[in-house]
């Protein structure tokens, strides 16, 4: 058995545009994931970060094969899942689950507590109606609630408790992976926190996989082993959480963590090393070459807006995908804007 | 947009074929005999028969619509009807200002009347306006308009001799030696039908404008708006009636569109020389080629209304785009 | 003691790690006591005074028509279908007024009508037959309730069928249903109904299941299949935002199969719509019922409807106008009824119109 | 003189299950050229705090009370007509969502413009010219070209700068910004706050910055409120706020904060959930949550008081002034000791 | 037997010298419209009223009651009734000199020649053929076979040869069809609506669906009445709606009718021909065909039954007051050779008797059209026919479909709701063409019975050759006949026909031949 839970190559995701009177043809694509590689390994928190649209969501949703992935190849467990039709897709879905960013919407307010949490135990056969319902209460009583709370509907309980019964609804069939697309980002700071040292528990105490997606970089940070860092389908950096943040190489990974607000007002006001210009571009039609070129502080005409740059790695891990990597941080503005070696492409 | 519209017109051939072809089957299975009718009761066997040949009604199904079909696309032309050999153009083209003028007319009064019942109701909820309003415009839509067209011809036209009982005069170019003629005569005849419609629709917008302004009122930009100091007059005019009725003009322009159609009822209660008026008596003659006309005709009206619809809807939100 | 053990995990950090899920919450701080769904919007239903009126008056209504009619008839000692030569006027040839008694006799004008007995008609004769008009609007209160419920109950339910597969499946599905949707309005109804009342009408008619009216059953059918894609296209807009929402994406993920979804998850939030919109739609048929009597193209006689009753006033609405007010009435008053009752289901449905 | 005064405002609403007291007894103030950040939980009242201050809550529902002096003059008094002349022209607000507080079907030039018109007697052309000049102060890129443009043709943060030119426009004293920058990427909200601060320098501006990001407030105030349902339970300069937390609340909202500058294993956990507002808990309403409550704390609500030694520092707790320094030392040292 | 004396005629108020020229009379024409106003193709009865006032006939009915005389022939253009060759065959009417069309052009023997020609074209369509199928080469010109040998216009004489001798040919001659028209009036199968005319009015306009406008002819030198100056007749109107108009003086007249209910409220008010309510016969019959090819009712016994089984009071109750006169015979009152005789009861049913005749009863399948009468008076036949023992199944069709059905040969309809009116004023019309056997074929029959007996076929045969009395005698017989020993129908009722008129207008005389009010005699009053 190998090391690595789930093996994502070269993944890609495109929207087709389509337009066309009698024959419907592609125009355009939305890249919204284009070419992802990385791997996760058993018992890890790998966390994804990146600004919004970046395709942090489409990326899980390809995974969970929630959506088709336009190519690449998904390894999950040792098996190909790429392809795998509905059906074959059945088993899988036992040893990966998802936790929603929405403890609103992710619930089917219609439903009793106990139907949801026991939904993946009744899909896949496991057990008996009694069974189930005594599974369903531990897994309750595992995430913090209240076992009699098993025939209540979803909205009788608030935010935090109802990302919990997510939680638990994930954990039903024992799953391997736990694919967590932002679950705190709805949730207030205090109850946050629960939630996060909940996941945290509950991965000690199962030996879980989580591929946690986030924006929130203190989040992400706090959570997980490695990050991988997103920007417009790709993957701009990705190492050890420590040498990431505390090491970036990526002039993007600088800019969000320069952007991320500290709660200390002294150093919180005296650091102020890049602010990025403009927005994330439309992933219709991406920047070529390096997609950060347009925004980028280190940008070298001539060859971040023709040469794509690869990930390399920096040590250990910890790889990177820009011509002009950061050489230290923190760094002054002054360092920042005029990229060392400009001269000497790798 | 030029893309759009030729998917849209493709579509509406293939609308307009389908509902066209669905017809003659209908009819072709329907134990009818239009030749019959169209020689008269007293014809003898042999000059029915020599009617039915002119008609082309031995011929087999597809024949005769491939010749329908024919005549449409060559000569534009939608045949004659069998009972009186009058051009359906024509009968159609006679028959379709008139239910205009009920439709389109209509269609302000009951505007007219659900905008304000609509608002006050919306800004009111629960009041006793709000009640009143709602339970009065759903009496209206309630009763039936064979019903509502009596009463109001007895009472208003019969009894208090407000307005005509009946009839219709023509907007402009009254024919020779009509009785009467012109705007006003045509208004003023139009009032009761115009009346009809606006009870028998009326509930339905008072409803939609109602539930469109409530949602609207708790949008962002409405509160934007107040905080910029603008006064609650001004709030309801540019920011919160303009979005909510917008899903009012698709409703509308449907409703228009099938009611182009012909209205029956109320077009048979005041006498109304329309689309409605005389599809039923082409039913009864089973006058195939008018039957047809005016379904080809409704047909278009409503594709065309649905459209103006989305045209108009992409102009009042620049959120949608026609593609 | 328990401040200070508590403090130890607030302000430690984890330094320990105790096992912050094993002692769960203070359970009397979190728990939230909402109320359940139902019994919310039952909450605001039953604020709505008009409404619960409006559902009195229809629970009344059936039970005066199923319940009501046969004793009537039994008290009355004659039916709704049966003729009355008495019943009409002897010069003016016209039906009897309310609260008359009448002669049983069959010739108006032939000697020894003394022999037969006299019958009471409440609400007089409901036209040139002399039948009993208070029965006939007693009896047509079943078909037209049969018809507009049982149209109804199979438009919305073609409607809801159809339009979960189009918004759930959306891509070709959709635009079959759709482009069905456009031809069923384009559709020349009355051709259609003038056809099959020429054709299978009579087969139709016959098929009462053995409670129906005749011709409740062809009614039923030509409504659902000319009613359906009102409610397909309110479902498929339904659908089409609620399977964008998490919870849809949730049941996939555990691996919930598509009928699972739809049956499991997307039906039970359309009750709300479906309810609403079956309680309007049933007034619009019981007018269409009649609308259709009009063309002479609804329940057959002698079978009364409110429709054809309704149809038959207008010819008297000169000199008996009652003959057109009590059909009429009783179609105002239901549809009213049911309006009313779909107006606050609506806004017992629809929190955000809590005030 | 504080620009801004509130004194005890209380705002309540009927609600189908009950009043609702949403904000509770609250008194601050904010002078000319400074900001003043409200933090608290979802629900705790910011929102209403400032809605009731503009005078824009839902007259029907709600009921307030106390007193908003805005340069001496009662906005709870004001009239109708007084109150739509002082918002937008002297206070300003602009809301958390961006991409729902702009009319979608009018042109960003034309809502721009009507700010403008509503206060000022001047002619279109002039205040299209006002428009373009604020567009150009919010740094929207080719403001001639965008000016009509409609609002779905712009991203998140443009918006957001739309909104502050549109909250700008008229130079009002008073800004409040009710979490503009939450539906935000970092990134971008990095943008928007460098924004404020720059035109708050500019025209010196009042600002209520209102947000539920610790981070945030420590980027950009100068005094905090900590809000905790309904009420404030405590007020310092920022400064002293990080530094010396005086209330438990405060110090659990420090806590369970995830840093990316710090590494901690398990995050101060404050059990439970912030408590309805229907039926608030009696005395401190943060004692069902509080590690540290006291019988008194079930039954007397704290009142703000000063911390001795530093009179602009309030909180609104029974412990005792050692207990307070102690735990406050104890957190930050917790989170001190693994910063790297 | 005819019962009631209510409906009869009474003679109008005699037509005062007095009454004013002038003004304009509103008619209106309920639920329905015009087919057509051309000579050639108008086949209904609104168009023969309208066109009984614009055209000019070689013979027609004088604008009179039927006590005066309004349903004998009368020379019109001619100047008296034609010369008959002695085989019958030949024809010659003159034409009156001096006549002028509504455009000043005078009006010859070419203008009845053009009639003749105009029904007989191949390319008209005209329904008329079959009433001009015995002029010489007229079948041969319509299928493009020959030309039209028989007819000879020279200055004012007109020839007309026949292929063999017919006594209905001058009634014939004299439906509105024949009417003169220019002679350069074109063939036009959709009709020509405006054109010169040679009657008291003319056509001014005609938008279809909705009016009709007329204008006393200047160039009318006759002495038939031309009361107002002009006649806007409106079609298509709400026949309730359309009351409250004649009321309420806002028309003057309906065409289409007056809803049945109203004549009993209308007779109360108004009294019956007092001067705005007017009742007079009809010449026609409303019966049930009793398909003589079904088992049920093959047996001439069984379907004396039904005549005894139903209640004639009860069935003509279903079309209001005055809706018309019981009766138990084919042949209307009115019409020349009737006879009464009293075969069944017409007081009632008799179902005890019927059960008499006819103890087998029989299932029976009863198709009548869907008009909310039809619908009333199928009820009480149903109802009559199940008191003596037969079961009823109702098959409501719309009239279209109805007629399709029931001419259809070898259907499964055993008795078929429907009446008759006469298109010209003679017995053959009612006897030979409804009944006689030989006529019939695979569809399109209106022998509705299926009456097909050798006896009583030859038996009409001989008597449509007949003329005078003697013609009119045999029929007489026949009628009686029939209907006692075979009775293929069982007569209901004879139609009346009620009119009513607005305040305005005076001087109401009914033609009893076409059976409406005469429009150019309706008078405006002061
Ligand atoms: N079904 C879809 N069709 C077309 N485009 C899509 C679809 N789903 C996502 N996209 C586009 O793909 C891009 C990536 O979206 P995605 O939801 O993966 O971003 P994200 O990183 O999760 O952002 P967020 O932080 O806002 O959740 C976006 O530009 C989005 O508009
Ligand atoms: N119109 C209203 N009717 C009833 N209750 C209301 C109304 N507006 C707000 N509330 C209640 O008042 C309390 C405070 O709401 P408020 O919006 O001020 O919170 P907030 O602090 O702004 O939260 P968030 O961070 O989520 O914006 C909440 O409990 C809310 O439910
Ligand atoms: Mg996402
Ligand atoms: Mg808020």
């Amino acid at each position: 058995m190998s090391d690595e839970l789930l093996v994502v190559e070269n993944l890609q995701k495109h929207f087709p545009i389509t337009q066309g009177i009698v024959f419907q043809r592609e125009v355009a694509a939305v890249k919204a994931v284009d070419g992802v590689s990385f791997t996760v390994n058993r018992g890890e928190t790998l966390g994804v970060v990146g600004e919004s649209g970046c395709g942090k969501s489409t990326m899980a949703r390809c995974i969970a094969r929630l959506l088709d992935p336009t190519g690449g190849k998904i390894v999950f467990d040792g098996v190909d899942i790429t392809r795998l039709s509905r059906a074959e897709m059945r088993p899988v879905r036992r040893e990966m689950m998802m936790v929603f960013q929405d403890p609103y919407a992710s619930l089917n307010a219609r439903k009793r507590v106990g139907f949801i949490v026991g939904e993946p135990l009744e899909v896949h056969g496991i057990g008996t109606d009694a069974e189930r319902k005594r599974r369903v209460q531990e897994l309750l009583e595992i995430v913090g609630l209240n076992p009699e709370h098993y025939n209540r509907f979803p909205h009788e309980f608030s935010g935090g408790q109802r990302q919990r019964i997510g939680v638990a609804r994930a954990l039903a069939a024992n799953p391997k992976l736990i694919i967590c697309d932002e679950p705190v980002s709805a949730l207030d700071v205090s109850v946050q926190a629960q939630i996060l040292n909940l996941l945290r528990d509950l991965q000690r105490e199962f030996g879980l996989t989580y591929l946690f997606i986030a924006h929130d970089l203190n989040v992400v940070r706090h959570i997980s082993d490695r990050v991988m860092v997103m920007y417009l389908g790709k993957v701009a950096e990705v190492g050890d959480g420590r040498s990431l943040y505390d090491d970036p190489k990526h002039p993007y990974t600088g800019a969000l963590l320069s952007a991320v607000p500290i709660p200390n007002p002294e150093l919180g006001r005296r650091r102020r090393a890049i602010v990025l210009e403009g927005d994330v571009p439309n992933p219709i039609n991406p920047p070529s070459a390096c997609r950060f070129h347009p925004r980028c502080p280190r940008f070298v005409a001539g060859t971040c807006d023709v040469d794509e740059p690869q990930l390399r790695s920096f040590g250990g891990r910890h790889q990177a995908a820009c011509h002009f990597p950061l050489e230290r941080w923190p760094m002054t503005v002054e360092e920042i804007r005029r990229p060392a070696g400009s001269a000497v492409a790798p | 947009m030029a893309r759009y519209l030729v998917r849209r017109l493709l579509w509406a051939v293939f609308l307009f074929m389908a509902v066209t072809v669905v017809t003659y089957v209908i009819f072709f299975v329907t134990p009818s005999d239009p030749a019959r009718l169209a020689a008269g009761q007293g014809a003898s066997p042999a000059e029915v028969q020599r009617v039915a040949e002119r008609l082309h009604l031995n011929d087999p199904l597809w024949k005769q619509y491939g010749l329908f079909l024919k005549q449409l696309v060559w000569q534009q032309s939608l045949g004659e009807s069998f009972v009186n050999r009058q051009d359906v153009n024509d009968i159609v083209l006679r028959a379709a200002p008139v239910t205009a003028s009920l439709v389109f007319g209509g269609a302000v009064f009951w505007l007219l009347i659900s905008l304000p019942i609509g608002i006050i109701s919306a800004v009111r909820p629960r009041s006793l306006i709000d009640r009143a309003a709602m339970v009065f415009v759903l009496v209206g839509v309630s009763a039936h308009p064979v019903w509502i067209g009596l009463i109001f011809a007895y009472f208003i036209g019969y009894k208090w001799g407000l307005t005509p009982i009946t009839g219709y005069c023509d907007f402009i170019n009254p024919a020779v030696g009509a009785e009467c003629g012109g705007p006003v005569q045509w208004a003023y005849h139009m009032i009761l039908p115009w009346l009809t419609f606006m009870i028998l629709f009326a509930a339905l917008y008072v409803r939609l404008i109602r539930a469109n302004v409530m949602e609207t009122m708790n949008e962002d930009y409405v509160r934007t708006a107040r905080a910029k100091g603008a006064p609650e007059g001004r709030v309801m005019r540019s920011h919160i009636l303009r979005n909510s009725l917008l899903p009012v003009i698709t409703i509308l322009g449907m409703d228009i569109g099938l009611a182009l159609g012909g209205a029956i009822f109320t077009e048979s209660i005041y006498s109304l020389p329309g689309l409605g008026r005389q599809i039923l008596v082409s039913y009864e003659n089973f006058d195939l080629p008018v039957i047809l006309g005016i379904t080809v005709f409704s047909t278009i009206a409503i594709i065309i209304f649905n459209l103006v619809v989305d045209v108009v809807y992409a102009w009042f939100d620049p959120r949608i785009r026609l593609t | 003691m328990k401040t200070d053990a508590q403090a130890k995990q607030l302000a430690g950090a984890g330094a320990d790690g105790g096992s912050i899920v094993a002692d769960g919450l203070p359970a009397a701080a979190v728990e939230i006591r909402a109320r359940g769904y139902w019994e919310q919007v039952w909450r605001r239903f039953r604020q709505d005074r008009v409404a619960i009126a409006g559902g009195v008056f229809i629970v009344a209504l059936v039970v005066a028509a199923f319940v009501g009619g046969p004793i009537a008839a039994r008290v009355l000692g004659h039916g709704p279908n049966e003729i009355f030569a008495n019943g009409l006027d002897v010069t003016t040839e016209q039906p009897v007024g309310p609260f008359t008694t009448i002669s049983t006799a069959p010739f108006p004008t032939a000697p020894g009508t003394k022999g037969f007995a006299d019958t009471f008609l409440v609400l007089g004769a409901d036209g040139q037959l002399g039948r009993d008009m208070f029965l006939r609007i007693l009896y047509g209160a079943q078909t037209s309730l049969e018809v507009a419920v049982l149209a109804t109950l199979l438009s919305v339910s073609l409607g809801v069928f159809l339009g979960l597969l189009a918004g759930y499946f959306r891509g070709a599905v959709d635009t079959v249903i759709s482009r069905l949707t456009e031809i069923a309005m384009a559709f020349p109804v009355l051709l259609f109904i003038i056809a099959v009342a020429a054709t299978v009408g009579e087969r139709l008619n016959k098929i009462t299941f053995g409670f129906l009216a005749p011709g409740v059953f062809t009614l039923t059918v030509i409504f659902a299949l000319f009613g359906w894609f009102y409610p397909a296209r309110i479902i498929r807009g339904q659908v089409l935002s609620l399977r964008e929402k998490e919870f849809i994406e949730a049941a996939r993920m555990t691996g919930a199969g598509d009928w699972r979804i739809m049956r499991s998850h997307l039906l039970p939030h359309l009750v709300a719509p479906i309810i609403v919109y079956s309680t309007l739609i049933v007034a619009s048929n019981i007018v269409a019922e009649a609308g259709l009597s009009f063309l002479g193209l609804g329940i057959q006689a002698p079978t009364a409807s409110w429709g054809n009753l309704l149809s038959a006033g207008p010819t008297y609405y000169l000199t008996q106008p009652w003959l057109m007010v009590w059909p009429g009435l009783m179609i105002l008053l239901t549809t009213l009824a049911f309006n009313l009752l779909g107006d606050g289901l609506r806004d017992a449905f629809d929190p955000r119109h809590t005030v | 003189m504080a620009l801004l005064d509130v004194r005890d405002l209380r705002t309540s609403f009927k609600t189908d299950d009950g009043i609702v007291q949403a904000v509770d007894g609250v008194s601050f103030s904010v002078d000319s050229g400074q900001t003043l950040g409200i933090v608290g939980e979802s629900g705790c009242g910011k929102s209403v705090t400032s809605l009731t201050i503009m005078g824009l809550n839902n007259p029907r529902s709600a009921t307030s009370s106390g007193q908003a002096l805005f340069a001496g003059e009662d906005l709870l008094q004001a009239s109708a007509h007084r109150l739509r002349e002082l918002r937008g022209s002297k206070i300003a607000m602009i809301f958390q969502d961006p991409m729902t507080s702009l009319n979608p079907v009018k042109t960003i030039g034309w809502q721009l413009v009507e700010a403008v018109l509503l206060h000022h007697d001047i002619s279109r052309k002039e205040a299209r010219e006002r428009a373009l000049n604020a567009l150009v102060e919010v740094g929207i890129p080719r403001p001639e070209k965008r000016i009509d443009d409609y609002p779905h043709q712009f991203s998140g943060g443009m918006r957001q700068r739309v909104m502050i030119a549109m909250a700008l426009i008229n130079d009002p004293a008073l800004l409040i910004a009710d979490e503009p920058t939450t539906a935000l990427d970092v990134t971008t909200q990095a943008q928007i706050l460098e924004l404020m601060r720059m035109l708050q320098e500019e025209h010196g501006t009042a600002i209520i910055m209102i947000t539920h990001d610790l981070g945030v407030i420590a980027e950009i105030a100068d005094d905090v409120a900590v809000m905790y349902a309904g009420r404030i339970v405590e007020e310092a300069a920022v400064t002293e706020l990080f530094n010396t937390p005086r209330h438990p609340y405060t110090w659990g909202l420090l806590g369970s904060l995830p840093r990316m500058d710090v590494e901690t294993d398990h995050l101060v956990q404050v059990p439970g959930q912030p408590p309805s507002l229907l039926t608030p808990p009696p005395g401190c309403r943060f004692h069902p949550r509080c590690a540290f409550a006291m019988s008194v704390c079930h039954s007397k609500a704290p009142t703000l008081t000063t911390a001795p030694g530093s009179p602009t520092h309030l909180d609104a707790c029974f412990l005792d002034e050692g207990a307070k320094t102690r735990e406050a030392e104890r957190l930050l040292a917790g989170m001190g000791a693994r910063a790297s | 037997a005819v019962a009631g004396t209510a409906g009869t005629a009474a003679p109008a108020k005699a037509q005062s010298s007095q009454v004013t020229r002038g003004g304009t009379l509103r008619v209106n024409v309920s639920d329905t419209d015009y087919e057509y106003l051309d000579p050639a193709l108008a086949y209904d009865s609104i168009g023969w009223a309208t066109l009984y006032t614009v055209n000019m006939q070689l013979l027609n009915y004088p604008d009179k009651p039927a006590k005066a005389g309004g349903n004998q022939l009368v020379p019109e253009a001619a100047t008296g009734f034609p010369v008959v060759s002695k085989d019958g065959k030949t024809y010659t009417f003159t034409v009156r000199p001096g006549l002028k069309f509504s455009d000043g052009s005078p009006i010859t023997a070419a203008a009845f020649a053009r009639a003749i020609v105009r029904v007989c074209h191949p390319d008209q369509g005209s329904p008329a053929v079959a009433f001009a199928s015995n002029i010489a080469g007229c079948t041969a010109f319509n299928e493009k076979k020959g030309n039209l040998t028989g007819v000879r216009a020279n200055g004012q004489k007109l020839t007309v040869k026949l292929i063999q001798a017919d006594p209905t040919f001058v009634a014939q001659v004299s439906m509105p069809f024949f009417a003169a028209v220019k002679p350069t009036m074109p063939i036009n199968p959709k009709g020509v609506d405006v054109y010169p005319s040679g009657g008291p009015y003319r056509i001014v306009s005609r938008e279809p669906g909705r009016s009709v406008v007329l204008e006393r002819n200047k160039f009318y030198k006759g002495n038939r009445p031309a009361n107002p100056d002009r006649i806007v007749i409106t079609t298509n109107t709400d026949q309730n709606q359309s009351l409250l108009q004649v009321k309420a003086g806002q028309a003057d007249y309906d065409l289409g009718g007056i809803p049945a209910v109203q004549n009993g409220p209308l007779s109360e008010e108004f009294g019956v021909n007092k001067g705005r309510y007017f009742v007079n016969p009809l010449v026609g019959t409303g019966y049930l065909a009793l398909n003589t090819s079904r088992p049920t009712l093959s047996n001439a016994k069984a379907r004396q039954a039904v005549n005894y089984a139903i209640d004639r009071p009860a069935l003509l109750r279903t079309r209001g007051k005055f809706g018309g006169q019981r009766t138990d015979q084919i042949l209307p009152p009115s019409l020349p050779g009737y006879v009464p005789a009293d075969l069944y009861p017409i007081k009632g049913a008799n179902p005890t008797k019927a059960k008499q005749i006819w103890s087998k009863g029989g299932e029976i399948n009863f198709l009548h059209t869907t008009s909310a009468a039809s619908v009333n008076y199928a009820q009480i036949a149903k109802f009559n026919l199940e008191q003596a023992g037969f079961k009823v199944n109702l098959k409501p069709q719309p009239f279209g479909v109805a007629i399709k059905t029931m001419g259809t040969k070898g259907n499964d309809i055993d008795i078929f709701a429907i009446g008759w009116i006469a298109d010209y004023f003679d017995p053959f019309d009612f006897i030979n063409v409804l009944l006689d056997g030989t006529n019939i074929q695979d569809t399109n029959n209106n022998n509705y019975a299926y009456f097909n007996n050798p006896k009583y076929n030859a038996a009409m045969k001989a008597a449509a050759k007949l003329t005078g009395e003697a013609r009119y005698k045999a029929y007489g017989k026949l009628d009686v006949d029939i209907m006692k020993n075979a009775a293929p129908w069982a007569p209901v009722f004879n139609f009346t026909s009620r009119d009513f008129i607005g305040p305005r207008v005076e001087n109401f005389i009914f033609q009893p031949v076409y059976g409406h009010a005469i429009l150019n005699a309706l008078a405006i009053k002061k």
